[in-house]
């Protein structure tokens, strides 16, 4: 395991932070699946330092996470989008407080099938044809997108409702969280939607970045014209926010109780921050800019 | 038509060597023979080219590490370890929980009920009808019931193993009814016959004489339940837990769980991880299913 | 001999009450107006009967008339079966054994009873016979005496005395025979009920069941249900013969006594036709 | 003289094991109530008429509607191409082992035909989206289809129900007395015949039940469709298509999650309560043909 | 008739061979020296009988002798289990059933058979009659006709003829009995085999089938196995005699014929110990 661990791009131990030597409980974290293997790498790695330390990662989607951390049933919320009014209103009323970390950056990438050579950047507004509500049952070819593309039939692929993504995307492309036509295959394990667009011509769909470039063969992500020309979603396009609108930032909600009270939990969650690089790049996310890092150590630094 | 009285003659009428190719040998009865053995070699088929397809896809990562490493964002790195504990802490309440609470279920609906009593033939249509229904149904129940009890985080050992043990309960049940009706009941009536109580015959004699019987049952049932994923993902078993389950009340996540999460990463590691996962899943099914007919053809009497 | 066959059917004889003839002088267990059901089926009705004391009596008549089940309500063996249910008294030194307050556990351990296929329990020779004594707390000095004992009076000892340690499944149908009878005798019973012991043996193992019954009449009443005419002749003080009756109105079957006696008076001197007609073989 | 040593022992032992029986008896009152209550909770919201005629089954988009139609028409797809798959099979396979395999032949073969019912649902779901459906369909095929069909679905859902409906049907033809084939064959029948024109017919309600009980096997099933079937709840009108079956439904609605009492998780106990009353029926149906061959002999 | 029993233990003639007494005149079916196995277990063993044109012939024996061994050998019925086996021949009309090209399934048409339990199939009365030309594809001009006719043969026409298209299973057992004899009938058998045909019939059911069997030995030649003694003289010409012989080796139990020759000489006159002690009840 040791040499393993070498070669696994994981921070290096001893770099001063011993804060989670010593510490067991558990940490219960929730939530956005997009943002899931971030805190599932953090918590990998931090097994190092607090092997005594149970951390659980569960994947209820941005909304499910929500409801149960504002239930006070988990200790970490991940969080594919800010929390929304009503949801903060939930933790009100229960009595939660908590405080929102950023820490990654995700480009929630258009992608397509590999075979299709003409859809190589689309506008928002082309987006909104294809994906808006009012498309449902109608807008059934690519063709009716734009009459210069061929005659094919559309597949739709994404994110289940549960999720953050969902309702990033709804928001950002047709202009209120969940509204979207229901004609498309919806699914909170974002593989699925993977092989949805890898086995169909006509295929389209939207997921995180990450996914994208683990399956070159699979999938191609499109470039987005969001009224400044087509970027691609790249680690510098999503970090210096040209990859707009469909940059985003992730983020961790964490309950002030726990990492007040919770040794284990404050100790992991202040690892997590400090080793916010290594754990983006191994989930394959995007890390991180100064400002961002800067942010998030003030955060906890509120946290005490 | 030639009458009846005719073939009574009694002088050699058509000889018996018709020249004819036997009956059973004509092409209609070979032919149905081949396509019933063509159904159950499509099954087989099918079953071999799925092992072969996994073996394939999850040979290379399957290792030491898999049994060893908890789980990882890196796929080199990336361990079952979690999710076989898990597995076994859930097979194994499920086991506690179920097979004492289905033989005595069994033992009372054959030795002890009055089968005409209403009470007891809806006990026994209800274990019938149990048997059949959905698993996720069960899954749907236990998550009622640990809200209802209570319960913050429903990912536990025992919340996943009320489900499997609900699940299985009837299967073991109905084995178990098998086992002991196989119990021939001169056995019975000899050991009431000198004096001895129902419950003494049912302990000393129908009991161990339905050993390999409700054994047999019970490690079928349970291997099914191992194979379960529906009712635990209802349950929110799909975590990622990197550390070892230790008790009723801790996290867990099981095999096929673990293998249904990696599917759905990115990385094409994880498949194969997923992949070789199953090998471990099918090596223990193909493991006890071999105990279990190795104990049905060992120890089971013939009467 | 040749096609001599042109009797008419033969009919049922009418009357329905069941013909006492013998009496017995020192009664065991007595038979009052008993009827057996099964649910609402009426197997066998209005029997009486007496059951001497160190005897043998042998209840013969075709299949389907209710000897078994006449003879598993003598120790409430039918006590086990969901739905049966005994009418009117048998009497066992005095004492109903329907009566109230007793237990059917301990009728049983009294009247012992061997079954038509031998049953020893899946266990070594030894365990088969101190299997009661164990079961029914008996208070035993040793053991290893009293298998000595039962197994003697079975006849069975010296043929299985250095393998008491193997099952007694590997035991010839014959020897499962006696060591049932053996396994009856361990718990010192008074009578012993035998639902044709030997329908499963040959004719040899058969002789041997015979005399042991000869020889375990000096100290137990036997009670024993056969097919077999020629046994009953051969081993039976008494013989009681019972058919079925059919009921006019629905077509079932009862079983009733058509009559008691001594065996030679039933064999050689039977009063009721249906009797002459069974013996001398015409029905059945 | 009778009178008898007290027992209380075998009282109390009596007791457990009853109670130990009730078991079964309160599980099902503990999925009516589990699947009621929610489920009365989401009818005060939707009509039940719009909900089992509806035919736009989007429940947690903006614009919501709870027509479960296109739910039961994908059921009903993968459940037909299941039994088309495991009927024919299963039967051919009974009446391989019941009427013609030696008893050294059928230990063989039925734990092989065992070990199918066993696989892990996942491992299988993973072979139809991966081999079934990408391979053979779409690779060797050319056939036209997405990344899901109900076709996939359904069949490896059929090869795992082959040995239920094969065991049940080879209990009730092994049921039918061997007297009936002797009886047969001193006429002058060949294997075959007795095969079809006696066993068959004779153990015709048994094989029926292995068929019924095959049904709310597929009817149930929820990985394999969960994991190759789609996710898009649509009316389905071919084999080719993807579509989300009821279970399927419900496994993916629990994997995000749902607050207790909102409407989400009472659609989730809604969309149980159906498909537990359709296995239900079925089952009922099962269990009378069971007992209708048990009786027979 | 108390308690004479004190015969010494019967034992079994040291002869092997079995005797072939009787000489048939019209002899449609020879047995030579036919052995028996089921695998390595040899039931039956050195065989050798004559079967007359239009006789009924009894096999008579204690229980496990082989007769039905036996008797299923004559018409291949044996070859329905795994691991049966015979050696020797068994000729018909001249050609050996066990030979080269011979159809087995030929064999059984042209040898009916009857069994202990009536086993009607579970389909209509006329379904039960027509399967045999059915399956066998016999050309039938009216199989309207043909029904009638073997129903009327089996003297069950008036009793049915009103009721052909109900079930089968819905006829006493002596219909049903005298269904199977009408259904062996219909496919135009030499030789009809019954093995205990009336063992779970009634006495009035059991008389039809004998006064049928005496009907239709006037076209068909009868073999029966009974348990009946008094049948067997009843209705039989001939009467062949088994039993089962121990081997001393292995305790193995092999049937044997003992005796063979006319009922009259059987039961009257019979020259081996073993056949009188037998006939005259001494055991069995
Ligand atoms: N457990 C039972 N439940 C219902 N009916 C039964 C039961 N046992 C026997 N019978 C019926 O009771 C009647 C008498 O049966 P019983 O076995 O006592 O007859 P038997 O004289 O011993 O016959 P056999 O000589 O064949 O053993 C029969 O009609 C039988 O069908
Ligand atoms: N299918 C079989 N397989 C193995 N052994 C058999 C089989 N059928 C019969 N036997 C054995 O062959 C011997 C002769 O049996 P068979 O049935 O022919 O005797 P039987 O004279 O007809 O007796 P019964 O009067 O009881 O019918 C017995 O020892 C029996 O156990
Ligand atoms: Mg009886
Ligand atoms: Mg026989
Ligand atoms: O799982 P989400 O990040 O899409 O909420």
């Amino acid at each position: 395991a040791l040499v393993l661990t070498a070669c696994g791009g994981q921070p290096a131990a001893g770099d001063g932070s011993t804060e989670g030597a010593g510490t067991s409980g558990s940490v219960v974290a929730d939530g956005s699946s997009t943002v899931a293997p971030l805190t599932e790498a953090a918590a990998d790695f931090f097994r190092d330092e607090a092997p005594d330390v149970n951390v659980t990662v569960a994947t209820s989607g941005t909304g499910g996470g929500f409801a149960k951390f504002c239930a006070d049933e988990t200790d970490i919320s991940n969080a594919s989008r800010p929390i929304k009014d009503e949801e903060a209103a939930l933790c009100e009323e229960a009595g939660i407080e908590y405080t929102e970390i950023i820490i990654a950056n995700d480009g929630l990438s258009v992608v397509v099938n590999p075979e299709n050579d003409f859809a190589q950047c689309l506008t928002v507004e082309q987006l909104n044809t294809i994906w808006g509500p009012e498309a449902e049952g109608t807008v059934t070819n690519w063709n009716q997108v734009d009459p210069s593309f061929p005659d094919l039939p559309l597949a739709l692929f994404g994110a289940g409702t549960d999720s953050g993504t969902f309702d990033y995307f709804t928001d950002a492309i047709n202009g209120e969280e969940g509204a979207i036509r229901t004609d498309y295959s919806p699914s909170e394990d974002d593989n699925i939607t993977v092989q949805g667009v890898a086995g169909d011509e006509g295929a389209i769909g939207f997921l995180g970045l990450s996914y994208v470039e683990e399956n070159p063969d699979s999938l191609k992500a499109i470039e987005v014209d969001g009224g400044a020309g087509c970027v691609a979603p790249t680690a510098e396009t999503v970090q210096d926010g040209t990859y707009s609108p469909l940059g985003r930032p992730l983020f961790i909600y964490v309950n002030n109780a726990s990492y007040a009270d919770k040794p284990q939990v404050k100790s992991f969650v202040d690892f997590y921050v400090e080793s916010e690089a290594e754990v983006a790049e191994a989930a394959l996310f995007i890390g991180l800019t100064e400002e961002q890092k800067a942010t998030a150590q003030d955060e906890l630094a509120t946290l005490g | 038509m030639r009458s009846l009285q005719d073939s009574l003659a009694g002088a050699p009428t058509m000889p018996l060597s018709t020249g004819k190719r036997p009956r059973e040998q004509r092409p209609a009865p070979m032919i149905f023979l081949i396509v019933l053995w063509l159904s159950l070699l499509i099954a087989v088929v099918f079953l071999i080219t799925l092992i072969v397809n996994i073996v394939l896809e999850g040979g290379s990562r399957f290792g030491l590490q898999l049994f060893t490493e908890y789980p990882a964002s890196d796929p080199d790195r990336a361990g079952a370890r979690p999710a076989i504990l898990g597995s076994i802490w859930v097979i194994g309440v499920t086991a506690v929980l179920t097979i004492p609470l289905g033989i005595a279920a069994a033992v009372h609906l054959e030795e002890f009920a009055d089968k005409r009593h209403w009470f007891n033939r809806a006990i026994e249509l209800n274990v019938q009808n149990l048997a059949a229904v959905p698993s996720i149904v069960y899954g749907l129940l236990a998550l009622a019931f640990l809200t209802l009890v209570g319960v913050r985080d429903k990912n536990i050992v025992i919340g996943g193993a009320l489900a499997l043990s609900l699940l299985i309960l009837p299967v073991i049940i109905i084995a178990t009814r098998e086992a002991i009706r196989a119990v021939p009941s001169e056995i019975r009536d000899g050991s009431l016959a000198l004096g001895a109580t129902k419950w003494q015959t049912t302990w000393r004699q129908v009991l161990p004489a339905s050993v390999p019987g409700i054994a047999t049952g019970s490690i079928l049932a349970l291997s099914r339940a191992l194979g379960e994923a529906a009712p635990l993902l209802l349950l929110g078993a799909l975590v990622f837990v990197s550390f070892d389950p230790n008790g009723l009340l801790s996290g867990f996540t099981t095999l096929p769980i673990q293998i249904f999460n990696w599917t759905g990463r990115p990385q094409e590691g994880f498949h194969e991880l997923a992949a070789a996962a199953s090998i471990i899943l099918l090596m223990l099914l193909l493991l006890m299913n071999g105990l279990a007919i190795f104990i049905r053809n060992r120890y089971q009497k013939r009467w | 001999m040749e096609n001599t066959h042109d009797s008419p059917p033969v009919h049922l004889h009418p009357v329905q009450t069941s013909q006492v003839t013998a009496t017995v002088t020192r009664p065991i267990m007595k038979v009052n107006d008993v009827d057996v059901y099964y649910g609402d089926f009426r197997a066998v009705t209005g029997v009486n009967l007496e059951f001497g004391l160190n005897e043998i009596t042998a209840l013969i008549g075709p299949s389907g008339c209710g000897k078994s089940t006449l003879l598993r309500s003598l120790n409430r063996m039918n006590d086990l079966i969901d739905g049966a249910r005994v009418d009117g008294e048998i009497v066992f030194h005095g004492e109903n054994i329907y009566g109230k307050g007793v237990d059917p556990i301990e009728v049983r351990r009294r009247i012992g009873m061997v079954f038509q296929k031998p049953n020893p329990f899946p266990k070594s020779i030894y365990d088969n016979i101190a299997y009661g004594p164990r079961v029914t707390g008996m208070k035993v000095d040793s053991m290893d005496d009293l298998v000595e004992e039962s197994l003697t009076r079975a006849a069975l000892w010296d043929e299985v005395k250095d393998k008491l340690k193997q099952s007694a499944i590997g035991l010839s149908g014959g020897q499962q025979q006696r060591l049932c009878i053996a396994r009856a005798i361990s718990v010192r019973p008074d009578v012993i009920l035998m639902d044709e012991p030997c329908a499963s043996l040959d004719p040899i193992a058969t002789m041997r069941i015979e005399d042991l019954m000869h020889e375990l009449r000096e100290q137990y009443t036997i009670i024993i249900v056969t097919h077999n005419m020629q046994q009953a002749a051969r081993v039976a003080d008494r013989t009681a013969f019972f058919t079925a009756q059919i009921s006019e109105g629905t077509g079932a079957r009862t079983g009733v006594l058509v009559e008691y006696g001594t065996t030679t008076q039933i064999f050689e001197d039977p009063k009721d036709q249906r009797t002459e007609d069974y013996i001398s073989g015409r029905f059945g | 003289m009778f009178a008898g040593r007290a027992r209380p022992g075998e009282a109390v032992i009596k007791f457990v094991l009853r109670l130990a029986s009730g078991v079964a008896i309160l599980t099902t009152i503990g999925i009516v109530i589990a699947l009621l209550v929610p489920a009365i909770g989401f009818f005060r919201e939707v009509p039940v008429f719009d909900f089992l005629f509806g035919d736009r089954w989007a429940p947690r988009f903006a614009d919501a509607s709870f027509g479960v139609v296109p739910l039961v028409t994908a059921t009903l797809w993968t459940t037909a191409i299941a039994l088309l798959v495991a009927v024919p099979l299963g039967l051919g396979a009974a009446l391989l082992l019941s009427e013609y395999a030696r008893p050294s032949l059928r230990k063989v073969l039925k734990p092989i035909l065992e070990v199918l019912a066993g696989v892990p649902t996942v491992v299988y779901g993973l072979f139809a989206l991966q081999f079934i459906q990408a391979t053979v369909f779409r690779e060797w095929l050319q056939l036209d289809t997405g990344a899901f069909s109900v076709l996939a679905a359904g069949l490896v859902m059929g090869i795992m129900i082959i040995p239920t409906v094969a065991s049940i049907s080879e209990d009730a033809m092994s049921a039918v007395p061997m007297s009936f084939r002797q009886g047969s064959a001193a006429l002058g029948a060949n294997r075959m015949q007795t095969s079809l024109r006696v066993v068959f017919p004779a153990a015709l309600s048994g094989i029926m039940a292995a068929i019924v009980l095959g049904i709310s096997r597929a009817v149930g099933e929820t990985m394999i469709v969960a994991i190759a079937a789609g996710n898009q709840a649509r009316i389905v009108t071919g084999p080719l298509e993807q579509g989300q079956t009821m279970t399927g439904f419900i496994a993916n609605a629990a994997l995000g999650d749902s607050r207790v009492g909102s409407l989400e998780y009472d659609t989730l106990y809604a969309v149980g309560l159906l498909l537990f009353a359709i296995t239900l029926i079925v089952n009922f149906i099962s269990i009378r043909l069971v007992r209708r061959f048990r009786q027979a002999y």
